[in-house]
């Protein structure tokens, strides 16, 4: 593309190639903007239906899904308060900071073969450190603010962050051991094929880890039940109490850019990038720009998939006390994550000599989908039935006339 | 001016001028929010040296658990007033020469552009050293291990056999010392109860 | 300036090193100290990396170094916060003036 | 059945309760060691009687002197064997005496040598071969001896038997001494049964071989034996006050006699160089013509062994020990100082009667005189009865001491016989009146006894009859011999007359005032209600021993026929002891008074029937005094008011010592104090004085000089420091300013030496 520009165009090499990074960025923080803005509008959906609710419904029409939108307008016009005591400077700062790491992290995200800004040698390890530094943000806001809610906030933040970095890093080089790169793009390309080609198949050690680094994935974009830093229950809002208008939605949009980052690099790694998951061949190969169109779209579906999953738990699991957040990172996570690691070494040490470890994959795909399979048809035959009888001591739902009042024992 | 001089003087102007705002902002945690700035731009310059680990490390390490650890430290000791902590006019008249002296002293010292032959112009994208090439020299591949020169001589000076290095060891020592040091600041930053206890 | 040449960045490498050392020789609070260092240290990080990119002899050395280094940082400053934190305990502040019951 | 050496008995019998001593001493050493960690050792402590003071150290005591009284009854009848008593139809003095003719000479000598032996013991004085004096152990045993032995060992044998029940009350673990008070009330201690019979058989063991010895040396040290063990029994309740003065008071008065004894025994080794009785007897005539021993040594010599017998049987000037004394137990009081080691005095002036001289004996006489009468006439107002049998102690002794010095050897030592008998029956009786009424001495709140304490009442009755002299009880012959001796001796010396008005006088007022305490005691209303209520018979441990004593007391000087005092088998003409008196010895240093004897031999009759009336007015005047009570004692003390004050403070000798001796002494050894600590001390100051001056001096110039260049070395150092120290803020940042300054020094003299190196050749 800067080839195009700088030849055809005729503009000078450097300009072409600052213009082409440019259009790049403009796309990635217009996908931020937009996935940000469905984000809101599904969780809204999801909590409502997991609480036996409608949520919105009536803005844009059906299912309400111009009410995101709506409320993007409130409160661009909202006033911009910065309290008195607070740093300006930092109070300011806080959320570009964390927007920025945020965004960065897109700039190694292949969406789809080639599609991607910059293709890296490293790019899982550059995402994550520079989702790493979107806490740094954070911790800016939580102490600009001149309110010991937000400063608890951010600290809390910060101890979070920084601990559960670890398994999530060593979590992420289980599938990296078993790729051999950290190239993302090389990665996806290598679990072209049926999905039992996916990485999260690969073996009960990448299999554990995709959990694990899920998990951890959850807990550094400060997601429930991972949420300490903004527990309203007892931060009043945490790192973001002061904050209102713009600047608050700056850190949503950072909060919900890193949820499909972290979704995209577990996508990536685990779940076959842009793969279909039943084609034995790489689309875009086959079908040019088409290809390349479906691949995205594919990996956009993954990613809002597992996004959505964020949402089930978020809306699901109570909140952890800080300390159990501490302890299921420290005592849990890091050992669990560190053993996947000394056993996907051994793994492939041995599938060099033992074949037969190579079809493991083959067993874990099929176990896997025969546990989905038996757990979607229960879910079917439990659908719809209010579930009295799970509830010891509560009335039937209609007694019969006559009938004398007896609780179910 | 190439895209890559654009950004290296947009870059290092970055850096270096947050670097300055590290040395003259008084309150620390402006210094560290400067201080961040400081090393997300030398990221920025690892970046445009063709050093993406380095870099990434960098951003991860420095940005992520140093700074993030700074931070820290500042938010649980800066309880005390900041305004005993300024120093003297003098004081900045003196390191300010020192400094400026310092700093020519390092400009001076300098090797210059013809002390390694023909380096006015940085070498091709294919002499860039890749990431891979980094792991394999770590992990001691007998092809990757580069030639031990680290004393720099100059190509007049006689040639000297040469026998490849490997930075297993090295690394490996690093690591340890690592684990070491983190054990270490464990036990030195343990809670403590303070003697006569709290006021 | 046509191109940018191994000087350049030394110079910003150097400008870093001054910076980080009169940050040290300025910084009363003890953490400005400690940022002080890591600013030498970045410093010297720049200059080795420039090296490796403009020397083929050093191009992995200097890498590797660089490295090393960060890596060293980084216990550096678990241990210099430790140690200001165990400061803090005993002086009830982290003024590194404070600090002088070695005065001669 | 017969013996090589039968004098070996007795050593075996001296040596008996000396085995007793060690097995008790290692004990009771054994237990105080082991009952500072009693759990470690808890078997054996048990089993040596744990906290409780144990019966068998009396077992163990008693056996031992019993044991020698046996070996001494088995060695005095071989003794009889050996040395047959002459008939009484041959002349006295003449060859029917053992050692007399050259015939029997022979034989002696060897029956002399199966009854002595000894041992070389230390040899003194070796500096050339030549002259070298062996200090030897030995035995020697006559008849003196044998039947010594016997006495002291039956005596000893009953008081030990008595003692069992007299010092039960030790047996407690914890004693309450009523006498002794402290804060919290009474004291209280530990029970010392056993250490009572462990002094009592070092006792045994001190006076048998006292008796046993055959030279002075021996003596001596057994003299200082038993001295040791009177002030420890004196000292047995040490916590009274009392006890202990007493017990000091004993220990020091005999000091001063056993420093005369020293004399005379320093005397008889520079001038005969030996201890032997017999050689010493050997030697005296033939040292005595050649002049090497001068008359006037062998004087001061037998005037220094009779300090040390006035010192030990409590003669005139040192007698005031003795009532004191009685604030040891009563069966200390009963053997030691009543029948056995106050009469060692006695004995001993016996055993080297040959070195007294005529002017020395003359000496003996009046200090016995003197003695006699004083303490009779001191025990007429004592109220306590152990100070009234004390008193008589003292009393007796001088009529012992009495007939020694006017040449009544036979009379003197039958009289000691006879008199540890009843004395001790006396004292025994009076503990065990004592013990009945529960430690009552004073005789004032006693009382009307007789119906509770019958046997007491009784065997002191025999007691108090036998010392008055009541016919063919035992004391009648001794004192009969004393009597008749000192009529003789009166008849042939007339300027004597004190020598016989004083022991005829003091046979009344002997009877008068134990026919007193025994009234006093015994019969009469009781004066104590208190006191008598509570009173009882005295078990029978007590009670036996005052049966046989009383026994004895009465039989053991009988001869045939029984009732002539010359015939007695014991003290009579051709006796027992008679066989030892050192006659060929006298009659070598013509000491023999031959006109004296046959004095003697005529007035036997004329004294017994003076000492009858004598006897007889005391027990009259006793009697109405405290039995009828026509007169009133009372009265009688108002009447002679000045008499008895002077009496009642005995003489006023403590006080007369205390002004003349103890005072002075303590001045003196105020004034050598001031000496010591103005003239002495104050030499030795102004030395140290003059000292410190020179070494003041001396420091001057240490410090000026010596240490003046050290520190001026040190302060130019501390000075340079000082300057540099100043570079040392303390302030990390100004170090790392410096650091910077100095990379830029570095650089520029780097920069600057490589140009001139450059610029060099």
């Amino acid at each position: 593309m800067t080839e195009f520009l700088s030849t055809r165009l005729g503009l000078a090499p450097g300009l072409a190639a600052l213009l082409v990074a440019l259009i790049a960025a403009v796309i990635l923080i217009t996908f931020m903007l937009l996935s940000a803005i469905f984000f809101v509008w599904l969780e809204r959906k999801v909590s409502a239906r997991i609480q036996d609710r409608l949520g919105p419904t009536r803005v844009g029409g059906k299912f309400g899904w111009l009410q995101t939108l709506a409320d993007g307008l409130k409160l661009l016009v909202k006033e911009d308060i910065i309290p008195t005591n607070a740093d300006h400077m930092l109070f300011r700062l806080g959320p570009y900071v964390a927007l920025a790491g945020s965004f960065l992290a897109f700039v190694a995200l292949p969406f789809g073969n080639g599609v991607v800004a910059q293709n890296m040698d490293v790019a899982v390890f550059y995402m994550l450190a520079v989702m790493s530094s979107e806490v740094f943000g954070v911790i800016l806001g939580g102490y600009g603010s001149g309110s010991k809610w937000a400063l608890f906030g951010g600290m809390r933040e910060a101890a979070q962050v920084v601990s559960y970095e670890v398994p999530r890093a060593i979590s992420v080089l289980v599938p990296i051991i078993v790729a051999g790169t950290m190239n993302l793009s090389t990665i996806a390309l290598q679990q072209t094929g049926a999905f039992w080609n996916w990485y999260v198949f690969h073996d009960p050690f990448t299999f554990g880890a995709f959990w694990t680094f899920f998990t951890c994935g959850t807990a550094s974009c400060k997601r429930a039940p991972f949420d300490l830093a903004e527990a309203e229950s007892e931060l009043v809002a945490g790192f973001h109490t002061e904050y209102s208008g713009f600047r608050w939605l700056i850190f949503f949009m950072a909060e919900y850019g890193s949820m499909f980052a972290i979704s995209g690099i577990a996508v990536l790694l685990f779940l076959g990038g842009w793969h279909l998951g039943f084609l034995p061949w790489e689309l875009s190969d086959k079908i040019g720009i088409l290809g390349n169109v479906i691949n995205v779209l594919v990996f956009i579906v993954k990613g809002w998939l597992l996004v959505f999953v964020m949402m089930w738990v978020r809306w699901t699991l109570p909140r952890l006390r800080i300390d159990q957040v501490m302890m299921t990172c420290l005592r849990y996570l890091l050992p669990i994550s560190c053993v996947l690691l000394l056993g996907v070494s051994i793994w492939q040490l041995l599938s060099w000599q033992i074949t037969v470890l190579v079809y493991a994959n083959y067993v874990l795909a099929a176990v896997c989908v025969a546990f989905v399979a038996w757990f979607t048809v229960k879910l079917t035959k439990a659908g719809g039935v209010t579930p009295t009888h799970m509830m010891p001591g509560a009335w039937p739902a209609a007694p019969a006339s006559g009938a004398p009042l007896v609780p179910r024992t | 001016m190439s895209q890559a001089t654009i950004l290296f003087l947009i870059i290092a102007a970055f850096t270096g001028l947050s670097a300055v705002a590290v040395l003259v902002s008084q309150n620390i945690v402006r210094s560290a929010v400067w201080l961040l700035f400081t090393l997300a731009g030398t990221s920025g310059v690892f970046f445009l040296l063709g050093a993406d680990f380095v870099a990434a490390t960098q951003l991860l390490i420095y940005v992520g658990g140093i700074l993030v650890l700074v931070v820290f430290g500042v938010m649980l000791t800066a309880q005390g007033p900041f305004i005993t902590m300024k120093v003297g006019a003098a004081e900045w008249v003196i390191a300010s020469v020192v400094g400026l002296l310092l700093l020519g002293v390092l400009v001076m010292s300098m090797p210059g552009p013809e002390a390694f032959g023909s380096s006015e112009a940085a070498p091709a994208n294919a002499q860039v050293s890749s990431s891979t090439q980094l792991g394999e020299t770590f992990l001691g591949l007998p092809g990757a291990m580069p030639e031990a020169n680290v004393s720099g001589l100059p190509k007049t000076a006689t040639a000297v056999p040469r026998t490849r290095v490997s930075y297993l060891l090295p690394f490996e020592i690093v690591s340890v010392h690592l684990l070491v040091v983190l054990i270490g600041a464990a036990y030195l930053a343990r809670a403590k109860r303070r003697k006569g206890g709290l006021p | 300036m046509s191109e940018v040449s191994l000087d350049h960045y030394l110079v910003l490498g150097a400008v870093l090193f001054v910076c980080g050392a009169l940050c040290m020789a300025m910084k009363r609070n003890a953490i400005g100290v400690l940022m002080g260092v890591e600013l030498v240290l970045n410093g010297a990080n720049i200059n080795f990396v420039a090296f490796a990119r403009y020397n083929p002899v050093f191009r992995l050395e200097g890498q590797v170094f660089a490295l090393f280094v960060i890596v060293m940082a980084a216990a550096e400053a678990a241990i210099a916060l430790a140690i200001v934190l165990n400061f803090y305990n005993n002086h009830m502040t982290v003024d590194v003036d404070t600090a002088e019951e070695l005065k001669g | 059945m017969h013996l090589e050496n039968p004098g070996l008995l007795y050593v075996a019998a001296t040596l008996a309760p000396l085995a007793s001593f060690l097995l008790l001493l290692l004990a009771g050493g054994l237990r105080l060691a082991l009952r500072k960690n009693r759990e470690r050792g808890a078997a054996l402590y048990q089993m040596l009687g744990g906290d409780r003071p144990h019966r068998a150290a009396a077992f163990i005591a008693t056996g031992a002197i019993a044991l020698s009284f046996i070996l001494s009854l088995v060695g005095f009848v071989y003794f009889l064997q050996d040395h047959p008593l002459p008939p009484h139809a041959e002349s006295p003095h003449a060859a029917g005496h053992p050692e007399g003719g050259p015939a029997a000479e022979a034989s002696s000598g060897s029956t002399a040598d199966r009854w002595a032996g000894s041992v070389r013991w230390a040899e003194i004085g070796r500096f050339n071969s030549t002259k070298s004096t062996v200090l030897a152990l030995g035995y020697r045993i006559d008849s003196l001896s044998t039947v010594m032995f016997l006495m002291v060992s039956f005596i000893a044998t009953f008081i030990h038997i008595f003692s069992i029940g007299y010092m039960s009350e030790e047996l407690a673990p914890v004693v309450e001494d009523h006498q002794v008070h402290t804060e919290e009330g009474h004291l209280h201690r530990r029970g010392r049964f056993g250490r009572f019979f462990l002094y009592l058989s070092l006792f045994c063991f001190s006076m048998l071989n006292l008796i046993l010895a055959d030279n002075l040396f021996q003596v001596f040290l057994s003299w200082e034996l038993v001295g040791i063990c009177s002030y420890l029994l004196i000292g047995f309740y040490y916590e009274r006050t009392s006890a202990s003065n007493a017990a000091n008071k004993a220990f020091i008065t005999n000091r001063v006699g056993d420093a005369g004894f020293i004399i005379g025994l320093l005397i008889l080794w520079t001038y005969l160089g030996t201890f032997n009785f017999q050689e010493l007897f050997h030697k005296l005539p033939q040292a005595l013509q050649d002049g090497s021993l001068p008359k006037w040594a062998l004087i001061v010599a037998g005037l220094g062994i009779f300090l040390g017998c006035v010192g030990k049987s409590a003669q005139f000037p040192l007698h005031v020990w003795l009532p004191d004394a009685m604030e040891g137990p009563t069966p200390v009081s009963a053997l030691i100082h009543a029948a056995t080691m106050v009469a060692a005095g006695v004995y001993l002036v016996g055993r080297v009667y040959p070195l007294f001289t005529e002017e020395a004996r003359l000496v003996i006489a009046y200090t016995g005189g003197i003695t006699l009468f004083l303490a009779a006439t001191v025990a007429l107002v004592m109220t306590d009865i152990k100070k009234v049998l004390a008193y008589s102690t003292v009393s007796q002794l001088g009529y012992m001491m009495l007939a020694l010095g006017i040449g009544g050897w036979v009379a003197g030592l039958f009289h000691l016989i006879t008199h540890a008998f009843f004395k001790a029956l006396l004292f025994l009786g009076s503990g065990s009146v004592i013990y009945g009424c529960h430690h009552e001495q004073e005789m004032t709140r006693m009382g009307g006894l007789y119906p509770k304490m019958k046997i007491t009442a009784i065997t002191m009755l025999v007691g108090v009859l036998t010392i008055m002299g009541f016919p063919l009880f035992s004391g009648w012959y001794s004192k009969d011999m004393i009597l008749a001796q000192a009529l003789g001796y009166f008849l042939v010396h007339r300027q004597h007359f004190l020598l016989l008005a004083l022991p005829l006088f003091t046979a009344g007022l002997t009877a008068f005032y134990m026919f007193r305490m025994w009234f006093m005691t015994f019969t009469g209303p009781p004066r104590d209600e208190h006191v008598h209520e509570h009173a009882h018979e005295s078990p029978r441990w007590m009670t036996i021993p005052l049966i046989v004593l009383a026994i004895f007391s009465v039989c053991v000087s009988w001869g045939s026929p029984i009732w002539s005092a010359e015939s007695s088998y014991l003290g009579g003409h051709h006796g027992l002891l008679e066989m030892s008196e050192p006659a060929d010895e006298l009659k070598n240093l013509k000491m023999m008074d031959e006109a004296l004897n046959s004095a003697v031999h005529d007035s036997h009759t004329l004294a017994e029937v003076l000492a009858y009336v004598a006897a007889g007015l005391g027990v009259l005047f006793a009697a109405l005094f405290y039995y009828w009570r026509v007169l009133n004692p009372a009265d009688a003390k108002l009447q002679f008011a000045g008499v008895h004050r002077f009496l009642w403070h005995k003489w006023y000798f403590d006080e007369l010592y205390s002004a003349v001796l103890v005072r002075p002494a303590l001045h003196a050894a105020h004034w050598c104090r001031n000496f010591d600590t103005y003239i002495i001390d104050g030499f030795i100051n102004r030395a140290a004085w003059a000292t410190t001056m020179l070494s003041r001096w001396d420091g001057i110039f240490d410090l000026a000089i010596v240490d003046g260049l050290v520190n001026l070395t040190g302060r130019i150092i501390f000075a340079c420091g000082a300057w540099l120290r100043r570079f040392q803020t303390g302030y990390i940042r100004s170090y790392v300013l410096f650091l910077v300054l100095a990379a830029i020094g570095i650089f520029f003299a780097l920069t600057y030496f490589l140009n001139l190196a450059a610029a060099g050749p």
